[in-house]
Order: C-alpha cells, then sequence, then structure tokens
C-alpha cells in the first residue's frame, strides 16, 4: 500500500510540474507584450525594469522558465496590476474561503447523494427510486448558474429570505474562522451557495452509489451473507455499501475536477470572495499575475483533492496491495 | 442411518415470471434427507439444482415463486415460518450453505476470519475473542493455518477458499449443510483432498449434507442416496448402489454413457443428442421426450408421474417395466444417434 | 454487427430516453432552420409605436419577451440554438474520437504506451476545467473556436481514461486471444473486435461529453467568456446578468435556462439508456 | 519427421517489487518460471494429451506453440524451421498453421458477431481467399462440425448452446486449414451428457482432414478417450511422458500415480487409495533447482532437490518418467 501511495504522490508532483509548464507556455505564447503577464504597463519605469532583471524577462526562454519555476517554488508569485499587494497574500486569504464552501457543498453531496444511491437501491423500481433518479438526472443537467440565479430570483429578490451574496454582512469583517463560525450574517450567506453547489453534484454519487450497489448487489458474496442468515440492514450496509463505495471513490475524481469549475460560477454569482471569484475578475481586467496564481491554486487544490481520492480508494480495497506489485 | 428425515418436501414447485412467460426451474420435487446421510443431487446446467437450493434457503429473486405441500425442517414447517424466525434459527444455525464459486463467495473487502465471526455471532451470543476461538477450531478441522485467519480472500488460493468456506459452513453444527458443486473448478488433488476432508467430517459430526454437482464421479464416491435432475424435475431417485448398479430411466442411462472413466481407458462414449429443454410455459410432457430414444407417443402429451421400483427407487417414466431392455439397448451408440 | 435498429431499440426501451431523442431531434431542427425560424436579428433594436420595444413580457409580437434593449428573445434563442448544437456537436464528437482512441490504444497495448498516455491524462485531470477556458479566453480573445478548443483540449479525459479501462478488460477475454490465433492484426484487433464491444460505453461518453461541453460553453459565456459576436444561450444570460434586470425580467431568465436544461437533460436521458446497455448488471434482475 | 519440436524451451516471468519495498526492504526482483526446459515432439497425425493441475504450464505451452508468446529460452521448430523467433508478418502467417480450441465457448467467441463472420475472420484477416471462397469454406467448415450453415449463419453466440458455440470454436479453428489444432480443455464449460458429442467430433475431423492434435486437460478421464500419447506437466516441469495406455495403466512417477490415484471414479462401490503426498501446489515463483515436485514426494532425496532429471530426448516416443529414484517405488505404493 505504501508503495501504491508512495508511486500516486510521485504521480502527482509530476503533474503538478506539467500543470505549470503549460500555464507557463500558454502565456509565453501570449500575443503581443510578454512582458505582460508580470509587469503592468501602468507601472513606472523604474519599477518595470526592475521586476523584468526579478523574472529574467531579458533572458533566453529556457532561463526565464527556470526563474519561474524557482519564483513557483519559493512563492514569488508576483503583484496584482490593480492593488498591487502580493498574489500569495491573495490567495492566503481567498483559499480558506473557497475551501470553506467546497467543503460545505462536497459534505452535502456526499452524504446526502451517497445516503440516497443506498436507499434507491434497496428499494429498486419503487418511487423513491425512480423519482430519485429523475430529479437527479435533471440536475445534473442543469448548470449551476441556473439553480443559482433560480435560488436568487426566489428566495432572494422575490422572498428576501436569504442575503443575495457576500460572505458576511458588509462591515462586519471577522477575524479567524471562529468568529466568522459565530456569525448569523455568515450562515445566513452560505446556504444558497451550498445547495447550489450540492444540488449539481448531487446526481453523480447518488446515482453512481445506486448503480454499482446494484452491481454489488447480484454478487455471489451477497448471497452468502443472506444465507449466512444477516440482518437485511447488515447485508445492506456492511456488506454491499462497502464494496459499493468503491464505485464512488474511483468516480470522486472526476468529479472533483468539475467541482471545482461550478465553484468559480456559484461563487462570482454569489459573490463569495473565494478563488473563483478572483478567478474570474482578475482575468476580465487582465490582472495577469492574479489569474495565473489563482489558476495554478486551483490547480494545486484539483491534483490535492485527487491524490486524497486514491489514498482513500487504497484504504477501501485491500485488493490495491497486489495490483500495486505487479502481481494480480 | 437414522430412518427420520431431517428435511423432508414434497411437491416444491418454482416457477419464475418473466416477460417471455413463466419458466418452471422446479417441478414437483420430492425428497427426504435423513440424519447424517449425504444426499446427493445430480443434474447438468440449467435443471434447476441451484433454483432448489434457493428455495430451500429463500433466497429466491423476487420474479420467482415457490409453492410446495410441505417442507418440513425438525418439525418446523419451513413454508409458514415468518421471514425473521427463519433467518435468525434456521439460516445457517441449522442450514448452512457452501456455495458454488467460494471464489467469489467470499467478500473481498473483510479479512476471511472476520467473515465467519460475523456468522457466528449473528446467530450466538459471544464475545469476539470466543468466536475467533471457534474460527480457529474450524480452520484446523479443515485444515488450513489458523493464522490465516486475518488474510484476504485474495491471498487465498482457489483450494484454500473451499476450505474456508467449509469451515463457515460448520460453524454453528447446523443439522444440514448443502454443498452447490463444492469441488467443481478445483484441481483433481485438492478436490480429492476436499472430498476426503468432507467425508471425514460427516463421520464426526452428526450432520446431514445435500451435495450437488453435474459429477457422477463425484456422487458416486460420496453418497448415501442419489437424485437424477433433469428439466426441474427428479427423473430418478434411488439408493447409490441401486442407482448405478441398476438405472431406470434413459436419462441415467445416457449420462452414465456420457460419463467417461479412468479405469475404462479407451471405451466409447457416448453423447446425449440434443440441447436441454427451455422450461417456458405449461409443462405437460416429459421434460427429456425430444432426446430421448425410448419415446412413446403419450411421452409427448403427459408428464409421467413417479413409480416406485424397489424400496427407495423411483423414477419417473412411462416405460419404467421394460428398464431391463432399454437399458441392454442404450448400450448401443445406434439406439441414440440414429433413431433422430 | 448490429446496426442502426438496435440503436433505435437501446432508445426506445425507455420512456425517457425516447422523449429525449425526440427532443434532441427538435433542437437539431430549429438549428439548422434558424435564420428561417428566426423573425429578427439576434441584436436588431425593436420598436413600437416609435419607441424601443424594452423589457416586454411575452406577447402575440414577442414571444418570449424582450430585452431592456428591445430585442427580441424568441429570435436569439433560435438563433443561440445552433451556436449551442455546433459546440456540443463538434467538442463532443472530437472529444469523444480522441478520447476513444487514445483509450482503446492505451488499454490494447499496455505497457510503457499506458504509462505515458496515462500520465499524460492524468496531467489533463489536474487542469481545472472552467478556469483554463477563462484563462485561455482572457489571454486569446472572445472567440468561439477558442472556446471550442479549450473544450476538446480537455474533455477528452473522461472518455479516455473509462474506455481504457473496459478495453482492458475485453483485452483479458478469450475471444481476443483466438482472433489473434486466427492472424488478426493488431490494428484489426483493436477496431473490429474491440471497439464494437464498447460501442455502448463509447456512445454513453460522447453524449455526455456533448452534455459537459454545452454546459461548459454555457458556463464561461455566462461569466463573459464566451464570443461576444455569436448569441449563445449562456450569452443570454450573461447580459441579462450585466443588465441587473434579473429581479423584474423574469421571462429573459426562462428562456434560456429552459432551453438549457431541457437540451442537457434529454442528453442525459439518452445517455442513461446507453449505460443500461454498457453495464448490463443494472438490466438484470 | 516431426511437426514440432520444442528444445529446451522456458518461459519465465519477472515479478518487480514496487519502489519502497525495493529499496527499504530490499525486495529483490523475482522470477516466475512458468515452463523450464521443456522438451517435446509432436508427430504427424497424432494427438498428444497434456495433463496437469493449474499452474503447472500446460496453458502456457499451449500459448507458445501457438505462436502467441514467445518462450524466453530454447528454440521451436516446425517443420524442421525455426518459429519462434519469428515476428511481426511472418509470425501473423506462421499462425495459421497452428490453431487453437479454446476452453470457454462463452468467452471465446467475439458477442457482437454473427457466427458466419466468426468463422470469416480468421481467413478475411489473413486474406487466405478472395471472398466468395471464403463462403464457400465456412459453409462446408460449419456443415463438417454439424452446424447447417443456413440455419447458423446470421445468429449470435449469444442465441447458441454452450455445445454449439463450441462447434462454432472448432469450425472457426479448422476453416484456416492448420495442420496442428491445440485444444485447450475444450469440454470442461460444457455439460456432460455432450461432451462426448463433441470429443468424436474433434477426433474425426482430425483423420478427415489430417490435423494433428494437443489436447490439454486437468480431467485424465476424458485424456484417457482422446488422447494417443500423454505428457504430465508438474509446475513447469514435463515429469512423464508415453503412450496413452501406459501411462495411466502403469504410471511411473509418483506425481502421475497420485494424480491418477485422485481422480474420481463413477462407481460407488470403488474405494480410493489414500494418496501419500503432502502440501498444497505453490506457484512458480523462484522454484528451487531440482524437482518441483520433491517437498511433496514421500521418495524424494537430495538427489532430488538438487537436480532435475529431464526427459530423455532422443527417444521421444518411449514410456519415461524424470525421476531419480524410480527404482525406489513399487508398485504397491500407489
Amino acid at each position: 500500500m505504501f508503495d501504491y501511495i508512495l508511486r500516486r504522490l510521485g504521480y502527482t508532483l509530476i503533474t503538478l510540474f506539467a500543470v505549470a509548464t503549460i500555464l507557463f507556455v500558454i502565456f509565453r505564447m501570449l500575443p503581443g507584450d510578454p512582458t505582460l503577464q508580470v509587469i503592468s504597463p501602468a507601472m513606472d519605469e523604474a519599477v518595470q525594469t526592475r521586476m523584468k532583471e526579478a523574472f529574467g524577462l531579458n533572458d533566453p526562454m529556457w532561463k526565464q522558465y527556470l526563474i519561474y519555476l524557482k519564483n513557483l517554488v519559493t512563492l514569488e508569485w508576483g503583484r496584482s496590476f490593480v492593488s498591487a499587494q502580493r498574489v500569495t497574500d491573495i490567495l492566503a486569504y481567498r483559499f480558506w474561503n473557497t475551501l470553506l464552501l467546497m467543503a460545505a457543498g462536497m459534505c452535502l453531496t456526499l452524504v446526502l447523494g451517497i445516503g440516497m444511491g443506498i436507499v434507491m437501491a434497496w428499494r429498486r423500481n419503487g418511487p423513491l427510486d425512480v423519482c430519485g433518479t429523475v430529479v437527479g438526472l435533471v440536475f445534473q443537467a442543469t448548470p449551476p448558474f441556473i439553480t443559482g440565479l433560480l435560488l436568487l430570483i426566489v428566495l432572494s429578490y422575490r422572498l428576501g429570505i436569504f442575503p443575495t451574496g457576500g460572505m458576511y454582512p458588509a462591515g462586519q469583517r471577522p477575524d479567524g474562522l471562529i468568529d466568522l463560525l459565530l456569525m448569523p450574517g455568515f450562515w445566513q450567506r452560505i446556504v444558497l451557495p451550498t445547495i447550489t453547489v450540492g444540488a449539481y453534484y448531487i446526481a453523480t454519487p447518488m446515482l453512481i452509489m445506486r448503480d454499482s450497489m446494484l452491481e454489488v448487489l447480484g454478487s455471489d458474496f451477497i448471497e452468502l451473507a443472506k444465507a449466512k442468515g444477516l440482518a437485511p440492514s447488515t447485508v445492506m450496509f456492511r456488506h454491499a455499501a462497502r464494496n459499493a463505495l468503491l464505485g464512488v471513490v474511483t468516480l470522486a475524481g472526476i468529479m472533483v475536477g468539475f467541482a471545482v469549475g461550478g465553484q468559480v460560477v456559484v461563487e462570482s454569482l454569489f459573490s463569495w470572495p473565494g478563488m473563483g471569484q478572483l478567478m474570474v475578475e482578475s482575468a476580465a481586467s487582465h490582472d495577469y499575475p492574479v489569474a495565473q496564481g489563482t489558476f495554478l491554486m486551483l490547480a494545486i487544490l484539483v491534483i490535492g483533492l485527487n491524490f486524497l481520492t486514491d489514498v482513500a480508494y487504497s484504504y477501501l480495497d485491500p485488493r490495491i496491495k497486489i495490483s500495486a506489485t505487479g502481481i494480480g | 442411518m437414522t430412518t427420520k428425515a431431517v428435511l423432508e418436501v414434497r411437491d416444491l414447485n418454482v416457477r419464475y415470471n418473466t416477460s417471455a412467460g413463466p419458466i418452471h426451474a422446479v417441478s414437483e420435487v420430492s425428497f427426504d434427507v435423513f440424519g447424517d446421510e449425504v444426499f446427493g443431487i445430480a443434474g447438468e446446467s440449467g435443471c434447476g439444482k441451484s433454483t432448489l437450493i434457493r428455495a430451500l434457503l429463500r433466497l429466491l429473486s423476487p420474479n420467482g415463486i415457490c409453492e410446495s405441500a410441505v417442507i418440513s425442517f425438525k418439525g418446523h414447517d419451513l413454508r409458514t415460518m415468518p421471514d425473521r424466525e427463519f433467518r435468525k434459527d434456521i439460516l445457517w444455525r441449522e442450514i448452512s450453505l457452501v456455495p458454488q464459486s467460494a471464489m467469489n463467495s467470499l467478500n473481498p473487502v473483510y479479512r476471511v476470519g472476520a467473515q465467519i465471526v460475523e456468522a457466528i455471532r449473528a446467530h450466538r451470543r459471544c464475545t469476539r475473542a470466543t468466536a475467533r476461538e471457534r474460527v480457529a477450531e474450524l480452520f484446523d478441522v479443515v485444515g488450513l493455518q489458523a493464522d490465516l485467519m486475518d488474510s484476504y480472500p485474495h491471498e487465498f488460493s482457489g483450494g484454500m477458499r473451499q476450505r474456508a468456506m467449509i469451515a463457515m459452513a460448520l460453524a454453528l453444527d447446523p443439522a444440514l449443510i448443502i454443498m452447490d458443486e463444492p469441488t467443481t473448478g478445483l484441481d483433481v488433488l485438492v478436490q480429492e483432498r476436499i472430498l476426503r476432508r468432507i467425508r471425514k467430517i460427516r463421520d464426526a459430526i452428526a450432520s446431514s449434507i445435500i451435495l450437488i454437482t453435474h459429477d457422477i464421479a463425484v456422487i458416486a464416491e460420496m453418497c448415501d442416496r442419489i437424485a437424477v435432475m433433469y428439466g426441474g424435475r427428479f427423473m430418478e431417485q434411488a439408493r447409490s448402489l441401486d442407482l448405478f448398479e441398476s438405472p431406470h430411466h434413459p436419462y441415467t442411462l445416457g449420462l452414465k454413457n456420457a460419463f467417461p472413466s479412468i479405469h475404462a481407458v479407451g471405451a466409447e462414449l457416448i453423447s446425449i443428442p440434443g440441447f436441454p429443454p427451455g422450461l417456458i410455459g405449461p409443462q405437460t410432457s416429459c421434460p427429456f421426450e425430444p432426446r430421448c430414444p425410448f419415446r412413446i407417443e403419450r411421452c409427448a402429451t403427459e408428464t409421467p408421474q413417479p413409480v416406485t421400483i424397489t424400496e427407495q427407487h423411483e423414477i419417473r417414466c412411462f416405460r419404467s417395466a421394460e428398464a431391463e431392455s432399454l437399458r441392454e439397448l442404450a448400450k448401443s451408440k445406434a439406439t441414440w444417434h440414429c433413431s433422430n | 454487427m448490429r446496426g442502426v435498429g438496435e440503436h433505435y431499440r437501446i432508445i426506445h426501451a425507455n420512456r425517457l430516453s425516447r422523449i429525449g431523442f425526440w427532443i434532441i431531434v427538435g433542437f437539431l431542427t430549429v438549428a439548422v432552420f434558424a435564420p428561417w425560424i428566426a423573425p429578427h436579428g439576434p441584436w436588431e433594436m425593436l420598436f413600437v409605436d416609435g419607441r424601443i420595444a424594452s423589457l416586454r413580457p411575452p406577447s402575440w409580437a414577442f414571444p418570449v419577451g424582450t430585452t431592456h434593449l428591445g430585442y427580441d428573445l424568441f429570435s436569439q434563442l433560435v438563433l443561440a440554438t445552433r451556436t449551442t448544437v455546433i459546440i456540443g456537436g463538434v467538442s463532443g464528437l472530437i472529444s469523444i474520437l480522441i478520447g476513444a482512441n487514445i483509450g482503446l490504444i492505451a488499454g490494447y497495448y499496455g505497457g510503457k504506451i499506458d504509462e505515458i498516455l496515462m500520465r499524460f491524462t492524468d496531467i489533463l485531470y489536474g487542469m481545472p476545467f472552467l478556469p483554463f477556458i477563462i484563462v485561455l479566453i482572457a489571454l486569446f480573445g472572445r472567440k468561439l473556436e477558442y472556446v471550442i478548443l479549450a473544450i476538446v483540449l480537455i474533455i477528452w479525459r473522461t472518455s479516455a481514461r473509462v474506455i481504457r479501462a473496459q478495453t482492458i478488460s475485453i483485452r483479458q477475454r478469450q475471444f481476443i486471444t483466438a482472433a489473434k490465433a486466427r492472424g488478426c492484426s493488431d490494428l484489426r484487433i483493436i477496431y473490429r473486435h474491440i471497439l464494437p464491444n464498447v460501442l455502448p460505453l463509447l456512445l454513453l461518453y460522447a453524449s455526455f461529453n456533448i452534455a459537459w461541453s454545452i454546459i461548459t460553453e454555457a458556463s464561461a459565456s455566462f461569466l463573459g467568456f464566451g464570443d461576444g459576436e455569436t448569441i449563445s444561450w449562456g450569452g443570454m444570460l450573461y447580459e441579462l446578468w450585466l443588465s441587473g434586470k434579473t429581479r423584474v425580467a423574469w421571462w429573459w431568465f426562462a428562456a434560456p435556462s429552459i432551453c438549457i436544461v431541457l437540451l442537457v437533460t434529454s442528453l442525459v436521458f439518452v445517455s442513461r439508456a446507453y449505460e443500461e446497455v454498457a453495464n448490463p448488471r443494472l438490466r438484470k434482475r | 519427421m516431426a511437426l514440432f519440436e520444442l528444445k529446451n524451451v522456458n518461459r519465465h516471468f519477472e515479478i518487480r517489487p514496487g519502489l519502497v519495498s525495493r529499496v527499504l526492504h530490499r525486495h529483490p526482483t523475482r522470477w516466475i518460471k512458468a515452463v523450464e526446459a521443456l522438451n517435446l515432439t509432436l508427430e504427424e497425425d497424432e494427438v498428444l494429451g497434456i495433463a496437469g493441475e493449474s499452474g503447472c504450464g500446460k496453458s502456457t505451452t499451449c500459448m507458445m506453440i501457438a505462436g502467441l508468446a514467445p518462450p524466453t529460452a530454447g528454440e521451436i521448430h516446425y517443420r524442421g524451421k525455426r518459429v519462434d523467433n519469428l515476428e511481426g508478418e511472418a509470425l501473423r502467417r506462421h499462425r495459421r498453421h497452428v490453431q487453437m480450441i479454446f476452453q470457454d465457448p462463452y468467452e471465446s467467441l467475439n458477442p457482437r458477431f454473427r457466427v458466419f463472420d466468426i468463422v470469416a475472420e480468421g481467413p478475411r484477416a489473413m486474406a487466405l481467399w478472395p471472398e466468395r471462397g471464403i463462403g464457400t469454406r465456412v459453409a462446408d467448415i460449419l456443415f463438417a462440425v454439424g452446424l447447417e450453415p443456413g440455419k447458423y449463419n446470421a445468429r449470435f453466440p449469444h442465441e447458441l448452446s454452450g455445445g454449439e458455440r463450441q462447434r462454432v470454436g472448432i469450425a472457426s479453428a479448422l476453416v484456416m486449414e492448420p495442420e496442428t489444432v491445440i485444444a485447450d480443455e475444450p469440454l470442461s464449460m460444457l455439460d456432460v451428457s455432450i461432451r462426448a458429442g463433441i470429443l468424436d467430433l474433434l477426433r474425426g475431423l482430425a483423420q478427415e482432414r489430417h490435423f494433428s492434435c494437443i489436447y490439454v486437460s486437468h480431467d485424465l478421464s476424458i485424456l484417457g478417450n482422446i488422447a494417443d500419447r500423454l505428457l504430465v506437466m508438474y509446475l513447469g516441469q514435463a515429469v512423464e511422458i508415453g503412450p496413452l495406455k501406459q501411462v495411466i495403466r502403469a504410471p511411473k512417477h509418483p506425481y502421475t500415480r497420485a494424480l491418477i490415484g485422485a481422480v474420481p471414479v463413477p462407481d460407488p462401490r470403488y474405494r480410493r487409495p489414500i494418496p501419500r503426498i503432502s502440501g498444497d501446489i505453490a506457484r512458480p515463483i523462484d522454484p528451487p533447482p531440482g524437482c518441483r515436485f520433491a517437498p511433496r514426494c514421500p521418495y524424494a532425496d537430495a538427489s532430488c532437490r538438487k537436480t532435475f532429471l529431464g526427459l530423455d530426448t532422443s527417444d521421444p516416443l518411449h514410456h519415461q518418467a524424470a525421476c531419480h529414484r524410480l527404482e525406489q517405488i513399487t508398485d504397491d505404493d500407489i
């Protein structure tokens, strides 16, 4: 198992490196002034020269690439054109906001989705199964900005139950996570974005769980578990659900990749001060250092979550040891 | 052998409702299993032997419907027993199963020992430690080292898994163990050893065994009484010696012809022409009629009822009286392959 | 090999997929005849009695109402259908072509080729999808080609992975060894023996890819990173969001939203029918 | 001249442990030795049976002879010509002469092909004949295996019974007009009552069409009904070979004796002797030198563990066993 995890870790680092390289290439292919990505034309002459040296923009391409990699590792991610803040400082604040919303959405999705999936498989072809499948598929087909807009229009604009956006009421800047969590205004504001993210992604774990439950329920060891005289709930949860979970974990990686996309939309829609919103704003205002940094940070998030998925899988499936050593 | 029946089944029918019509997987099956005997059910694929077990263990899929006159187990009427009670008091505690595919019958994500412990603790109040002691004991009985119980199923070979399955079946000293093809797919030497182990266990404990297999040689070696199943029916039922020395049913005759023996190298084998029946729709003929070289008109319109030949020897055939001459005819290949 | 009849049967076996199929056909028809159906241009300011027909709710004259600048939403919807169909069709088809071939080749040959192709796929899994499109559009400009390119570059990863897994399981089956023993070449085995067996899965992911392309394009357009010159459903919602009329013009919100959801749902329903074929265990019992 | 000759053929696989085990635990690379030092000849028009338990290397041997897996050492000669080093196009052409019939008729037919296409696939892939010629040959061979072409041509495998499928499998091998047919347990998935029919068919076709046959099975009673000569393998080593009746009635090697003794007999009166061998079959991972059966053999001594006494290749048709201690084994021991 350690072999497996170590190898996945190796792949993760390679992926990270490759994504950074792709980013470098894309920004260098930019038509027009290649210095544009780090130096705002609005800066004064002296600063521009200093920056050019720091980022090696007068050097040949390979040297620029090495400097770029060094800067990445040493967290020299440049400064925003707009606010002149260090990109890393901006991200440090935004990262946790994104993670908070994402975690809330994911927990809702996974807990509810997996639970629903089990119940649907258990009562196959029952009313819950049929409705659940249809509703799940419709949710899956509805882009989050439409769900979000609908919720905003109905619950915020018409009924005024929830605030329209932000993370906390204006002028009440919390200091620290605990302070934030104690704020009723925060809880009012996190509801709609969480539901929006959740609604889009709930179908994936729910339907996969249902399908892989049905697959597992047809296997011989379930029949034996029944023959052993185990209670139906034990058969369902201890034997079927645990094995079916493997299917969900396998596809969780795919889900994570898309979830970050959904996050961008939802954050923009609800003015949630996270990395997604930052991404859209900085890209729209051509604030390249920030856009680049945000993109990298989001990539790190995705790659990290994919790695966690692999680890979870190796924990859930004892057979992974074999495939890692290549015997099986 | 005691004469009291542990399990008594009369007129058991199972049908599956499918979109193509009802499939009569098991029809009018009656048999008794007596105390510490091995009762063999021989049959080819699709003859209904697996359905029969599922019906007894209440494991039929939802579209399977089981009807019978009597299913009595040690005096309990299993037909009317509520599910919950059946699950707690009968399943595994009294009737256990060694399933067909030991390969896939162990849950891959749990350790083998834990799966046996689970079976014990589902029926008996005891601590995990006591249950583990019992597992160690059982592993010893089936010839596995006790420290293997903390392995995962994928770390076991086919023979080891099969032995673990037998250990699991023995866990609660059930009165009846149903073994569904317990050695199919195993190597000859492993098979030999497992059969020997089963025989030893049978002598040591007071369990009866229902052994289901398509392998006539295994049946011959293991069983006290044998039922030959075809098309969902018991075509012939007899004591082992009687069945092999004076088979009566044409199907039994054909099966014997088709089965090779290492003691008769080079002897001619004769296959039974045709294919097993599909069993869809109403069953109004002898299921073996299309393949039978001795069929008469009546066979196509009527299902033969069981005829008793001698004590404990029953067959379903209209020509049971002519068995002697049919047996002679059946030895010739021409009988089977030119009549069609 | 089974023909069109089989696909017809698969789709028609299930009520939802049947409905979905006809809805898709409907949208395709609208896309083909869009310029003849739409009464006005997408950004043609309309006047009623000499005044801009601003924010008119649905009526006989304007079946789905107008925007604050007096554009006819019905014409916009019809013309945007074409954009969506092009994006969904082109990126869905190209991506399944790439994904299927990479999956088949990696899965069939295994070894080093598999390792390289799968590491490459892993890298794409590390790319956050929508942010990548946003960066690309921000850098290179708001053009439909770039949107399609960005989608195609990323979206094949899922189909490649899934088809590779299926190919590996098929490769190990005996009929592939049999084909080899009969003297079939590698290419013949891949495309004649394996491909028909992954076809249900391939169609499933083709339809997923189309659905994901449409959703992604709509999301990007909604965030302002679509093609500014071409009308699209996501772009219509972006204009609504920019105009700040979300509170009042419900029809402006409803019309493109319903179209997106309807089309994508139909695709998902049809793909669900294929999922049951691709995964036979779901059918049984 | 012998049709096939295998000279000292080996097939070994490498198992590389993961990085951590290699570096931290110093786990060495290990070898699975699936087939070791195999010498074998196949004469024209004979049926050679290969018997052995799972993991004995019988399937690997088939794959090597069929040109589907190259040996890692040794030579394979076909009609005096070396074939184990063929590659690419030449290998593909060579495969035509050696055709395989597979174990599982449910798995060995492509579920998306119709019967006609399944049988025609080989000739088409090799462009053996023009399409019309293929058509008549397919019809001929289907008829020869007892399937009426008109009735079966357009069917899919899932519409056939196990016996019919196996007949299609045989047809698709024989349509190539091979000189050697390798049958890898072709009956094990079929019902008892129809096995004999397939066996008869195979035997009849072999005579009619003059191909030699390698018939692999773990079931000695079936081999007893088809083979002319019998080879017994254990964990990748050939332990005994000889004319069928001699091997079965008077086995020499202790393993063959145990194997034959363990075969169940359809006779309720028969009481089988208890075999004297112990232990379980292992996997051929890093096997020690010497006879691989030695750890389970009641007769084994130091010499058995040190060297493996291969079969004598000079007289391939002679009944012989690869055992150091044949003299010590007496008949009443079995």
